[in-house]
C-alpha cells in the first residue's frame, strides 16, 4: 500500500504550486486556476485521509464531494465577475486593477 | 467692660466697612461719620481696657489678658484664633486709634470734594479694622491674615487715585514688595508651627522657652542646636523688613506716597509701617533665644536702613518723600533698638514716633492742599501765610531731629543709649552720624518749606491756614508731639495711673527704670544742633552753599538723588531677568512643551498612518502575498514556539 | 434623600432632551429652560451641600443605589450599579459644580449662534461632571468622566474663537482637538488602572466602598498608582501634561471655560484622590513625592508663564496650572490638613477661575480683544466689573479673608508638616509670583488713564454682574467662614487610609 | 459523537429565509411591469420590505417556535447561542433590506435577486453560528461569502464595484482554500470534523502530531482572520468597502464579521480550547496588529467608506480579544460588544446611505454642515461615531469597557491597554467627521423629501445604540446566557490532565 505521505506530499506540493500560481500571476483567470489547484490539493488529503485513518466514516470522503462542488459554485461565480471587469475595462490583468487603493 | 472685650476695638471699625460698602451710597456724605464715630468708638473703648489691665497687674507684674475660640478642627491640628493684650499691644492700640481718628478727623476736610470721598472711608474703616485686628491677634495666623489686610489697605489707598499712572504702579509695587517679605514671614511662621504646633503666640514662646526648638531640623539639612529657630526667626523677620521698607525692600515705602496724604500720615508713617517693628518686638522672645545672629541681621539692616534713607533725604525735593525718608530713617532706629535688646526704646520710639511722623505728614498735606504744590524748590516762605502750620511743623522737624525736651529726643536717647551699651562702638559711631545728617535734611526740609521767599508765586499767594477740621488734629498731635516724650519719667507715668515710667510699663524681662544718660544725650543733642546750624549755613536764603557742595560732589549727588541707583537695579532685575525668564518659560512651553512634545507626538500618529497606508498598494498579488506572509508566519512561529 | 443625587445627575440629562425638544424658533425658551434647570441643579446642591450629616468619621451620605449590571459575567453581586452617594470631599464640589452651572448659564444667556445645541451639550457636559463627583462605583465614575469630555469638542469648536498671536495662531478646532484628545488620553491610563485594579481586587464588583476594603499588594500598588496619577493628573493640569488647558481656554467660550476651568479640572485632583489615594494608600505613599514634585513644578511654572502673558486668557489658563499645582501639592502632603487644603483649593479656585472667565468673557464681548496692553484705564468705564476682577485675583494670591487664602494656607501648612519645606516654601513663592502678574494686569488694563479707544465701554449686563456676585459670594463665604467646608472635608479625608493626621 | 436527531422542524428559520429568497426572485421575475389590474405595479422599493418582512419572520419564527438544546444531524446545534445568532443576523438583513430600499430602486439592477442574496447571506450566517462541525461550517461561510461577493460586485456598470468584487472573490476563494487545508491537518491529525470530537482528541496528549496540528491551526486562523478581516488578512476590506454598493458595505460590515466571529469563538471555545496556551499570544498578536494598522490608518481617509472600513478592521483587533482571552466571561463581552459595533455600525451606515441617496456623494468633507442641511442626521450620525469611538451613553462604551475588561481578567492586561490606546487614536479620525459636520459649511441647502423608513430605521438602531450604552444588563444576560452553551466544554483540558 503506498504510504500516506506520499499523498501528503503530492498534496502540499499541488497547494505551493497553487500559492505560487496565485502570487506570480497577473491575471485573473490564471489566479483562479491556481486557486482551484489549490482546492484540489486539499481534496487529495481529505481522501487520503479518509481512506487511511477512518476508512468506516465518510466525512472525509463527502468533504472531498462538497470541496469539487464549492470550487466549481466558484468558478462560475468568479468567472461572472472577472467578465464584467472585462466588459467595462477590457482587461483581465489584476495589476490594473487598482483603482482603490491606500 | 474690661480687657475681655477688647475685641470689640477692631469689630466697630469693621462693622463700619461693612456698613459703607454695602450702604455707603446711601448714605449723606458719603457716611463719613460712620467711620469716624466707629473709629472714635474704638478709641475709648481703649480706656476701659487700659484701666482694667492695670487694675488686674500687681505693681510691674502684669497679667496679659488672651482669649480665643475654636476656628478650624482637625483631628490633632487646631486653630484658634483671639487677641491678647499686654503692654506692647496697649501702647499700638493706643497709636494706632488716636492717629486713626485725628487723621480720619483731618481727611474730612482734606479729601472734601473727592468723587470718591466715600470710598475713601470706607477703605479707612477697613485699615483701621485690619490694624487694630493685627495688633490684638493672639496667633501668628490672625497676625497674618491682618497683616496682610493691611497691606491690602495699603494697596487701595496708594492707589486711590489710580487714574494717574503713576499711583497705579506704586500701588502695585508697594504690594508686590511687601508681598515678597511676606514669603519670608509666611515661611517663618510655619517653620514655628511645624515644631511648636500651634500657632499660639504664648503657646510658641513655652515651647521655646522649654528648649522645644532645640536641635530641630529642617528635610535633612543637619540642622543643630538654635539654628532651626534662628533661621524661623530670620524669616519672620522678612515680613518685617517688607512692611516696615527696611533695607533691601524699602523701595516701595518713598513711591507710596502717591496715595492721599492723610493716608500717608496713618498707613506710611504711624501705624501700617511700624507693623513690622511690632510683630519683632511681640516675637522677641524667640530672637532672643536664637542665636546672636538674628539680632545682628536686626541691628544690621536697621542701621543700613537709617543712614542710606537720611542720606537720601538729603536730595529729595518733594516734600512728601523726605518725609518719607525720615520715616524710613525712624524705622530704622526703632529695629535698630530691636537689635540692641531694648523692646523699651524701639516701642517709645514707636509711640512718639506716630505723632510726629503723623503731625510731619498732615500739616505738610495741609501744605499741598494750600497750594496744590509738593516740591520743595517750589515753595518756600510759607511761614508767613500758614502760621499754625509753620509752627506744628516745626515742633515736628525739632521732634524728629531730636531736640530736648520733644518727645523725639528721648525716644532717640534711649535707642543710642541701648546701642552703646549693647553694641560695639562703630555702630555707635554710624548711629550718631545719622542723628547729624538726619539734622541736616529737616532742617533742609523745613528751611525751603517755609522760610524766606517763595519761589512759585502763585501757590504762595492763595496759601493760608486750613480750617479748623485740619488745623485742631495738627495742634492735638504738636502737643503731644511736644510733651509725649515725659512718659519716660517715672513721675509723669505714675500720675497717668501707671506704675512707673514707660521703661517700667513696657519692656522685655525686667522692668528698666529711666536712666538718663548723659553722655547719649550731651553726643545727640550736639550733633543735632550742629546739624541744625549746619542745614542752616547750606540751605538759607538762596540756599547757595548747598548748590556749590552739590556741585562739588556731583557723583555723590548723583548717587544719592537715583536712591543708589537700588530702584534702577530692581527695575532691571523685573525687566531683564524676571520677565525675560517668564518669557523663556512661556516660549518653553509653547514649542518645547506643547509643539513638540504633544503635537509632535499627535504627528507622528498621523505620519504612521501616512506611512501605514502605502501598504494598501491596491494590486490583488500583494493583497495574497501579505495573507500567505501571515500564514507563514503563525505557523512557524507556532512550531518554533511549541518545539 | 439618595434621590437629590439621582436628580442632580438626571435633571441636567432630562434637560438636555428637552432642550433638544424644544423647536429652534424659540431662543428665548430654550434660555428659560436652561435657567431654570440650572437654577434647581443650584439648590438640589445647596441641599446636598448644607444637609450633608456628621456622623463622624466616614460614611457616605444620601446613598442611592441602581443595579446595572449584576451576577453576569465577570461581575458578581452589584457588579455595576449606578452608586451614588457623597462624602465630606464631593459634597463641597458638587455644591461648586451647581454654582458655577448656574453662573455659567447667566454669563452664556447671549450666545445666539445655535444656542439649543449650546445648552444642549453644557447640560450634558454638567451631567457628566456631578456624576464624577457622586459616583461610588468605579465603573460609573469613569463613565460620567467621559461624558463630562464628549460634548466638549464641539462645545469649544462651534463657540469658541480663534487667536492669531502674532508670532502663531491658535484656532479654535486646535484647541478643542488637541483637548478632547488630551483628555481622552489621560483617560487611556485610568482604564488601565480601573482593569487591572478590579483584576487584583477579584472581587467581581466596581463598587468603591468594597474595592476600598481590599488589601492590595504593595507591589501592585506602586505599580499601578502612576496609571491614575497621571490619567487623571492630565485632567487636574498636571505639569507636564498641562497644554491642552491653556489652549483649550483661550479656545473655549466663557461660559465653557467657566465650568471647565472651574469644575472639570477639578475633576482631575478628584479622581486622583478618590481613586488612587483611596484605593491605593502606599502606591500614594510610594509616589508622593513625585507628585509633590510636579506639583511645585506646575504650581510655579504655570505661574511664571503668566507672569509673561499679554493675552488675558492666557493669563488665566495658566494661573489655573498654577492653582491647580498647589492643588497636587496639597494631595501629595498626604496628611489630613494637606488634603484639605486640596480640596478647599478645589472650591476656592473653582469659584475664582469662574469668576475670572466671566470677566474675560465680559470683557471680551465688547471690546473684541483680550490683549491687557491695548486697554488702559478702564475701571472707569466697567467699575463693577473691575471690582469683580480684583476680588477673584485678591483671592487667587491668597488674600486673608477670601478663599484662596484658606485653601493655600492649608496646603502650605500640609506641606511643612509631611516634611516638604522646599514645596512649602515654593509654594509660598508662587502665590507671592501670582501677586505680581494678577496686580500687573489689573496695573495695566484697569488702572491709569483711559484709553480714549475705550470710550465705548459699558458695565457689564446685569447677568453677569449677578453671577459675579453669586461666584464673590461663596469666595467670601469660605473666605470668612470656611468651618462648615473643613467641617465636611475633614471629616472625611482622616478616614481616608493612608492619610495621615 | 451526539445522538444525531433528524428533527427537520428545527431549521424552519432557514427554510424561510430560503423560501422568501426564492419568492423574492418569483416576484421581481415573474410579477408583470404594467402590474395585475388592481394590484398595479411592483415597486422595486417595496420589494426591499418584503423581504425586511422574511427576516423579521424568521428572528420571531427562530425566537419563539423552535426547540432549544439539541441538535440537527449531529451537523448543526440548536441552542441559546444559535437563537441568539439567528436573531442577530435575521435583524441584521432585516435593517440592510431597510436601508437599501431606495438605493437599490434608484441606483440597482436586478432587486429581486440582491434581497435573495442579502437573505442567503443571513442563511449562511445563521449556519456559521450554528454549526457544530466543521464541513457544514464551511459550506455556512462559503454560502455567506458567495452572496456578499455578488451583491459586492452588484453594480454591473461600476468600476469599483467589479474591482472591489474581483479582489474579494478571488482573495475569498485563495483563502477559503487555505481554511480547507487547515480543516484537513485538523481533521487529519484529530479524525474527526465535530467540534467536540475535535475538541476531546486534543486535550489528550498530542506530541506526535503537533506539527501537523499547528499548521492546521494557523491555516484556520488565517481563513477565518480573512473574513473577520484581521490583519494580515484584511487587504481586501478597504477595497471591497469602498467598491460596493452602499448597503452591501454595511451588509458586509456586519454580517461578514459578526459571522465569522460566531463561528471563530463556537470553534475555538469548542475544539481548540486545550491548546489555548499555544494559540491566545498568537491571537493577541493578531489583535494588536489589527487594531494599530486599523485605526492608525483610517486617520489618513477621505472617503467615508474606506474610514468605516478601517475603523472596522481597528474594532475587530478589539473582538479578537475576546478569543485570545478565551473564557466564558470574555466569549460574552465578545458577542456584547460585537452586537453593540454592528448596531453602531448600521446606524453610521444608514445615515451615509441616506446621505448619498440624496446626494451621491461619500466624501468626509462632503458632509459639510450637515448640522444646518440635516439635524437629525448629523445628530445621528455624530452619536454612532461617538459610540464607535466608545464614548459614554451609547452602546461603545459600555460593551468595550466589558470586553477590554475581561481581556484584562485573563491577564491579558497589556493587551487591554494597547486596545484603549488605539481606542483613543480612533476618537481623532471619528472627530474629524464630527468637526466636518458641524463646523463646515453646506455649499447649498438640501431640499429633498424626508426618507420616513429611513429615518425609521436609523431612529431603532439609533435607540438600540442609547439603549445598549445606557442598560445592557438585559442583553447582557442574554448573551451571557447563550454563550455559555459553547463553553460548556471548557477546562476539558483541566480535567483530562487530572
Amino acid at each position: 500500500m503506498i504510504p500516506i505521505n506520499d499523498f501528503l506530499v503530492l498534496s502540499s506540493i499541488l497547494f505551493s504550486l497553487g500559492i505560487y500560481g496565485v502570487l506570480a500571476r497577473r491575471s485573473a483567470v490564471l489566479i483562479l486556476m491556481s486557486v482551484e489547484l489549490m482546492l484540489q490539493a486539499v481534496s487529495i488529503n481529505f481522501i487520503a485521509f479518509a481512506v487511511y485513518l477512518s476508512p468506516q466514516a465518510f466525512t472525509g470522503l463527502i468533504f472531498a464531494v462538497f470541496v469539487i462542488t464549492i470550487a466549481a459554485a466558484e468558478v462560475g461565480l468568479a468567472l461572472a465577475i472577472i467578465l464584467r471587469l472585462y466588459r467595462n475595462k477590457a482587461t483581465a490583468n489584476v495589476d490594473e486593477a487598482d483603482m482603490m487603493k491606500w | 467692660m474690661g480687657a475681655q472685650e477688647a475685641y470689640l476695638i477692631p469689630a466697630l471699625p469693621a462693622a463700619a466697612f461693612v456698613i459703607l460698602l454695602l450702604f455707603g451710597k446711601y448714605l449723606p456724605r458719603g457716611g463719613d461719620f460712620v467711620a469716624i464715630a466707629a473709629i472714635a468708638g474704638s478709641f475709648l473703648l481703649l480706656f476701659p481696657v487700659l484701666v482694667d489691665f492695670l487694675d488686674k497687674a500687681n505693681g510691674t507684674d502684669f497679667v496679659p489678658v488672651e482669649k480665643s475660640w475654636e476656628w478650624v478642627q482637625f483631628d490633632n491640628f487646631e486653630i484658634r484664633l483671639g487677641f491678647f493684650v499686654d503692654q506692647i499691644t496697649i501702647v499700638m492700640l493706643a497709636v494706632v486709634s488716636f492717629v486713626a481718628l485725628l487723621v480720619q478727623v483731618y481727611s474730612v476736610a482734606y479729601m472734601r470734594g473727592d468723587p470718591k470721598y466715600g470710598w475713601y472711608f470706607t477703605c479707612m474703616s477697613l485699615f483701621a479694622a485690619s490694624m487694630l485686628t493685627l495688633v490684638l491677634a493672639d496667633n501668628l495666623l490672625l497676625l497674618y491674615a491682618a497683616w496682610e489686610g493691611v497691606g491690602f489697605c495699603s494697596f487701595l489707598l496708594i492707589g486711590f487715585w489710580w487714574e494717574r499712572r503713576s499711583a497705579a504702579e506704586a500701588a502695585k509695587k508697594a504690594f508686590i514688595t511687601t508681598r515678597i517679605g511676606d514669603v519670608g514671614f509666611l515661611i517663618g511662621i510655619l517653620l514655628l508651627w511645624r515644631e511648636a504646633g500651634t500657632f499660639d503666640i504664648t503657646e510658641i514662646f513655652d515651647f521655646a522657652a522649654r528648649g522645644g526648638f532645640n536641635n530641630a531640623d529642617i528635610g535633612g539639612l543637619g540642622l543643630s542646636g538654635n539654628a532651626y529657630l534662628t533661621i524661623a526667626v530670620l524669616f519672620l523677620f522678612a515680613g518685617a523688613v517688607g512692611k516696615s521698607g527696611q533695607f533691601p525692600l524699602h523701595v516701595w515705602l518713598p513711591d507710596a506716597m502717591e496715595g492721599p496724604t492723610p493716608v500717608s500720615a496713618l498707613i506710611h508713617a504711624a501705624t501700617m509701617v511700624v507693623a513690622g517693628v511690632y510683630m519683632v518686638a511681640r516675637m522677641f522672645p524667640l530672637f532672643v533665644l536664637a542665636d546672636d545672629i538674628a539680632l545682628d541681621v536686626v541691628t544690621a539692616l536697621g542701621l543700613i536702613t537709617v543712614l542710606m534713607s537720611a542720606t537720601m533725604g538729603l536730595v529729595e525735593t518733594d516734600i512728601k518723600r523726605v518725609i518719607a525718608y525720615s520715616t524710613l530713617n525712624s524705622l530704622g532706629l526703632m529695629f535698630v533698638a530691636l537689635g540692641s535688646g531694648s523692646v523699651t526704646a524701639a516701642m517709645l520710639y514707636l509711640l512718639v514716633h506716630g505723632f510726629f511722623k503723623a503731625l510731619l505728614f498732615l500739616a505738610s498735606g495741609s501744605v499741598i492742599h494750600a497750594t496744590e504744590k509738593q516740591d520743595i524748590r517750589e515753595l518756600g516762605g510759607l511761614a508767613a501765610k500758614m502760621p499754625v502750620t509753620a509752627a506744628v511743623f516745626g515742633i515736628g522737624t525739632l521732634a524728629m531731629i531730636g531736640v530736648i525736651p520733644l518727645s523725639g529726643f528721648w525716644a532717640k536717647d534711649e535707642v543710642l543709649h541701648a546701642l552703646d551699651q549693647h553694641r560695639n562702638v562703630v555702630l555707635y559711631i554710624l548711629a550718631l552720624i545719622s542723628v547729624f545728617i538726619t539734622a541736616l535734611y529737616m532742617t533742609r526740609l523745613f528751611i525751603r518749606t517755609f522760610l524766606f521767599e517763595a519761589r512759585d508765586r502763585v501757590g504762595w499767594g492763595h496759601a493760608h491756614d486750613a480750617e479748623s477740621l485740619m488745623t485742631l488734629p495738627l495742634v492735638l498731635l504738636a502737643a503731644l508731639t511736644a510733651v509725649g516724650g515725659l512718659v519716660v519719667f517715672g513721675f509723669v507715668g505714675e500720675a497717668l495711673g501707671f506704675p512707673g515710667g514707660f521703661g517700667e510699663f513696657v519692656f522685655f524681662a525686667e522692668p528698666e527704670k529711666f536712666d538718663f544718660a548723659w553722655g547719649v544725650a550731651i553726643f545727640s543733642t550736639a550733633l543735632a544742633v550742629g546739624g541744625i546750624v549746619a542745614g542752616w549755613y547750606f540751605w538759607s536764603e538762596k540756599a547757595e552753599p548747598a548748590r556749590r557742595a552739590g556741585e562739588a560732589l556731583q557723583p555723590v549727588y548723583e548717587t544719592l538723588y537715583n536712591r543708589y541707583y537700588i530702584d534702577d537695579a530692581y527695575q532691571w532685575v523685573i525687566n531683564r531677568v524676571v520677565l525675560t525668564l517668564g518669557a523663556l518659560v512661556a516660549w518653553f512651553d509653547r514649542n518645547i512643551v506643547n509643539d513638540t512634545a504633544v503635537d509632535g507626538s499627535a504627528g507622528l500618529g498621523l505620519f504612521a498612518g501616512f506611512e501605514l497606508k502605502f501598504l494598501e498598494t491596491g494590486k490583488l498579488p500583494n493583497y495574497a502575498l501579505a495573507i500567505v506572509a501571515g500564514v507563514i508566519g503563525l505557523a512557524v512561529l507556532l512550531l518554533v514556539l511549541r518545539l | 434623600m439618595g434621590g437629590v443625587l439621582f436628580a442632580l445627575v438626571t435633571v441636567p440629562l432630562c434637560t438636555a432632551v428637552l432642550i433638544m425638544l424644544v423647536p429652534s424658533r424659540y431662543p428665548q425658551l430654550v434660555r428659560y429652560v436652561a435657567l431654570v434647570s440650572a437654577g434647581i441643579q443650584f439648590a438640589l446642591s445647596l441641599i446636598v451641600f448644607f444637609a450633608y450629616e456628621f456622623q463622624g468619621g466616614r460614611g457616605l451620605r444620601f446613598g442611592f443605589r441602581l443595579d446595572w449590571l449584576e451576577n453576569v459575567g465577570f461581575l458578581g453581586k452589584n457588579g455595576i450599579s449606578l452608586h451614588l452617594a457623597v462624602d465630606g470631599i464631593a459634597a463641597p464640589l458638587v455644591l461648586l459644580t451647581g454654582l458655577v452651572i448656574f453662573a455659567a448659564v447667566f454669563v452664556s444667556w447671549n450666545i445666539s449662534y445655535r444656542n439649543k445645541d449650546f445648552f444642549v451639550l453644557l447640560f450634558l457636559l454638567v451631567a457628566g461632571v456631578f456624576g464624577v463627583f457622586e459616583s461610588q462605583d468605579l465603573f460609573f465614575l469613569f463613565f460620567w468622566y467621559e461624558v463630562a469630555v464628549l460634548p466638549m469638542y464641539l462645545l469649544i469648536a462651534v463657540w469658541g474663537a480663534s487667536s492669531n498671536f502674532g508670532t502663531f495662531v491658535r484656532t479654535k478646532e486646535y484647541g478643542a482637538m488637541k483637548l478632547v484628545l488630551y483628555l481622552v488620553a489621560g483617560s487611556v491610563l485610568i482604564f488601565i488602572g480601573i482593569f487591572a485594579t478590579f483584576v487584583e481586587a477579584d472581587r467581581g464588583t466596581f463598587d468603591l466602598p468594597v474595592l476600598g476594603q481590599v488589601q492590595y499588594d504593595s507591589g501592585f500598588q506602586k505599580a499601578v498608582f502612576p496609571f491614575y496619577m497621571i490619567g487623571f493628573g492630565v485632567l487636574a493640569g498636571m505639569w507636564p501634561f498641562h497644554t491642552w488647558s491653556p489652549d483649550g481656554h483661550v479656545a473655549a467660550p466663557t461660559g465653557v471655560s467657566m465650568l471647565h476651568a472651574g469644575v472639570l479640572m477639578k475633576l482631575g485632583a478628584f479622581g486622583i484622590l478618590r481613586v488612587g489615594m483611596t484605593l491605593l494608600p502606599e502606591g500614594a505613599e510610594f509616589w508622593a513625592p513625585v507628585l509633590m514634585t510636579l506639583g511645585v513644578i506646575g504650581a510655579l511654572y504655570g505661574a511664571i508663564s503668566a507672569l509673561a502673558q499679554t493675552d488675558l486668557k492666557y493669563m488665566v489658563g495658566y494661573s489655573s496650572v498654577s492653582h491647580m499645582g498647589f492643588v497636587l501639592m496639597g494631595l501629595a502632603t498626604m496628611n489630613d490638613i494637606g488634603v484639605s487644603g486640596a480640596v478647599l483649593q478645589m472650591f476656592a479656585h473653582g469659584a475664582m477661575t469662574a469668576l475670572m472667565f466671566a470677566n474675560v468673557g465680559a470683557l471680551y464681548d465688547q471690546a473684541h480683544t483680550r490683549d491687557m496692553t491695548t486697554f488702559g484705564g478702564i475701571a472707569k468705564k466697567m467699575p463693577r466689573h473691575s471690582a469683580f476682577w480684583a476680588i477673584a485675583g485678591l483671592s487667587s494670591l491668597g488674600l486673608p479673608g477670601l478663599a484662596g487664602f484658606i485653601a493655600e494656607f492649608h496646603i502650605f501648612v500640609g506641606t511643612f508638616r509631611a516634611g516638604y519645606y522646599w514645596a512649602g516654601a515654593a509654594g509660598i513663592l508662587a502665590a507671592a509670583i501670582t501677586a505680581t502678574y494678577i496686580l500687573r494686569m489689573l496695573a495695566r488694563a484697569y488702572f491709569g488713564p483711559l484709553n480714549e479707544k475705550w470710550e465705548s465701554l459699558r458695565e457689564m449686563r446685569l447677568g453677569e454682574q449677578f453671577a459675579g456676585a453669586l461666584l464673590i459670594a461663596f469666595l467670601l463665604f469660605m473666605g470668612l467662614w470656611p468651618t462648615p467646608f473643613i467641617d465636611r472635608i475633614s471629616d472625611t479625608v482622616a478616614n481616608i487610609p493612608g492619610i495621615t493626621s | 459523537m451526539p445522538d444525531a436527531n433528524f428533527d427537520w422542524k428545527l431549521l424552519t428559520p432557514e427554510y424561510i429565509l430560503v423560501a422568501w429568497a426564492g419568492l423574492l426572485i418569483m416576484l421581481d421575475l415573474f410579477w408583470p411591469a404594467g402590474g395585475f389590474g388592481r394590484w398595479g405595479r411592483l415597486d422595486k422599493e417595496l420589494l426591499g420590505y418584503i423581504a425586511a418582512a422574511g427576516a423579521l419572520i424568521s428572528v420571531l419564527v427562530s425566537l419563539i417556535w423552535v426547540d432549544n438544546d439539541t441538535n440537527f444531524a449531529g451537523l448543526i446545534d440548536i441552542n441559546d447561542y444559535t437563537t441568539l445568532f439567528r436573531v442577530f443576523f435575521g435583524l441584521i438583513g432585516v435593517f440592510a433590506c431597510l436601508a437599501s430600499a431606495r438605493y437599490v430602486k434608484e441606483r440597482l439592477l436586478h432587486a429581486g435577486e440582491y434581497y435573495a442574496f442579502i437573505l442567503l447571506a443571513v442563511v449562511g450566517a445563521n449556519g456559521m453560528a450554528a454549526a457544530s462541525e466543521l464541513l457544514t461550517a464551511y459550506i455556512s461561510l462559503e454560502l455567506l461569502s458567495f452572496s456578499l461577493y455578488v451583491l459586492t460586485a452588484y453594480a454591473k456598470f461600476d468600476l469599483r464595484s467589479n474591482e472591489g468584487g474581483l479582489k474579494y472573490m478571488l482573495l475569498g476563494a485563495f483563502s477559503s482554500a487555505l481554511l480547507l487545508y487547515g480543516i484537513g491537518m485538523i481533521y487529519g491529525t484529530t479524525g474527526s470534523t465535530h467540534y467536540s470530537e475535535i475538541g476531546k482528541a486534543l486535550s489528550t496528549d498530542t506530541g506526535g502530531i503537533d506539527e501537523a496540528l499547528f499548521l492546521g491551526l494557523a491555516l484556520i486562523m488565517a481563513g477565518l482572520g480573512f473574513k473577520v478581516a484581521a490583519v494580515p488578512f484584511h487587504m481586501w476590506t478597504p477595497d471591497a468597502y469602498e467598491g460596493a454598493p452602499l448597503p452591501v458595505t454595511a451588509l458586509i460590515s456586519a454580517i461578514s464579521k459578526s459571522g465569522g466571529f460566531a463561528l471563530f469563538l463556537k470553534l475555538f471555545a469548542e475544539a481548540f480550547e486545550p491548546k489555548i496556551d499555544d494559540w491566545r499570544y498568537f491571537i493577541a498578536g493578531l489583535s494588536v496588529a489589527t487594531m494599530v494598522l486599523g485605526n492608525l490608518v483610517a486617520i489618513q481617509q477621505s472617503n467615508i467608506k474606506r474610514l468605516l472600513a478601517y475603523s472596522s478592521i481597528g474594532q475587530v483587533g478589539y473582538l479578537l480579544m475576546g478569543i485570545a482571552a478565551l473564557s466564558p466571561e470574555s466569549g460574552s463581552a465578545l458577542v456584547l460588544h460585537m452586537m453593540g459595533y454592528v448596531v453602531t455600525n448600521l446606524a453610521a451606515f444608514v445615515c451615509v446611505i441616506i446621505y448619498y441617496n440624496w446626494t451621491g456623494k461619500e466624501e468626509i468633507k462632503d458632509f459639510a454642515g450637515l448640522r444646518d442641511t440635516a439635524p437629525f442626521l448629523a445628530l445621528s450620525l455624530s452619536i454612532a461615531l461617538f459610540s464607535l469611538a466608545g464614548m459614554p451613553l451609547f452602546a461603545g462604551f459600555a460593551t468595550k469597557f466589558i470586553l477590554f475588561q475581561a481581556a484584562a481578567d485573563q491577564d491579558l492586561l497589556w493587551l487591554a491597554g494597547v486596545a484603549v490606546t488605539m481606542s483613543f487614536v480612533s476618537l481623532y479620525y471619528y472627530l474629524v467627521i464630527i468637526k466636518e459636520m458641524f463646523l463646515g459649511k453646506a455649499e447649498a441647502p438640501l431640499s429633498v423629501r424626508v426618507p420616513w423608513v429611513e429615518y425609521g430605521a436609523l431612529a431603532l438602531l439609533v435607540a438600540g445604540v442609547l439603549f445598549i450604552g445606557l442598560y445592557p444588563a438585559p442583553l447582557l444576560d442574554w448573551v451571557d446566557g447563550s454563550t455559555a452553551d459553547v463553553f460548556a466544554g471548557v477546562g476539558r483540558a483541566a480535567v483530562a490532565g487530572q
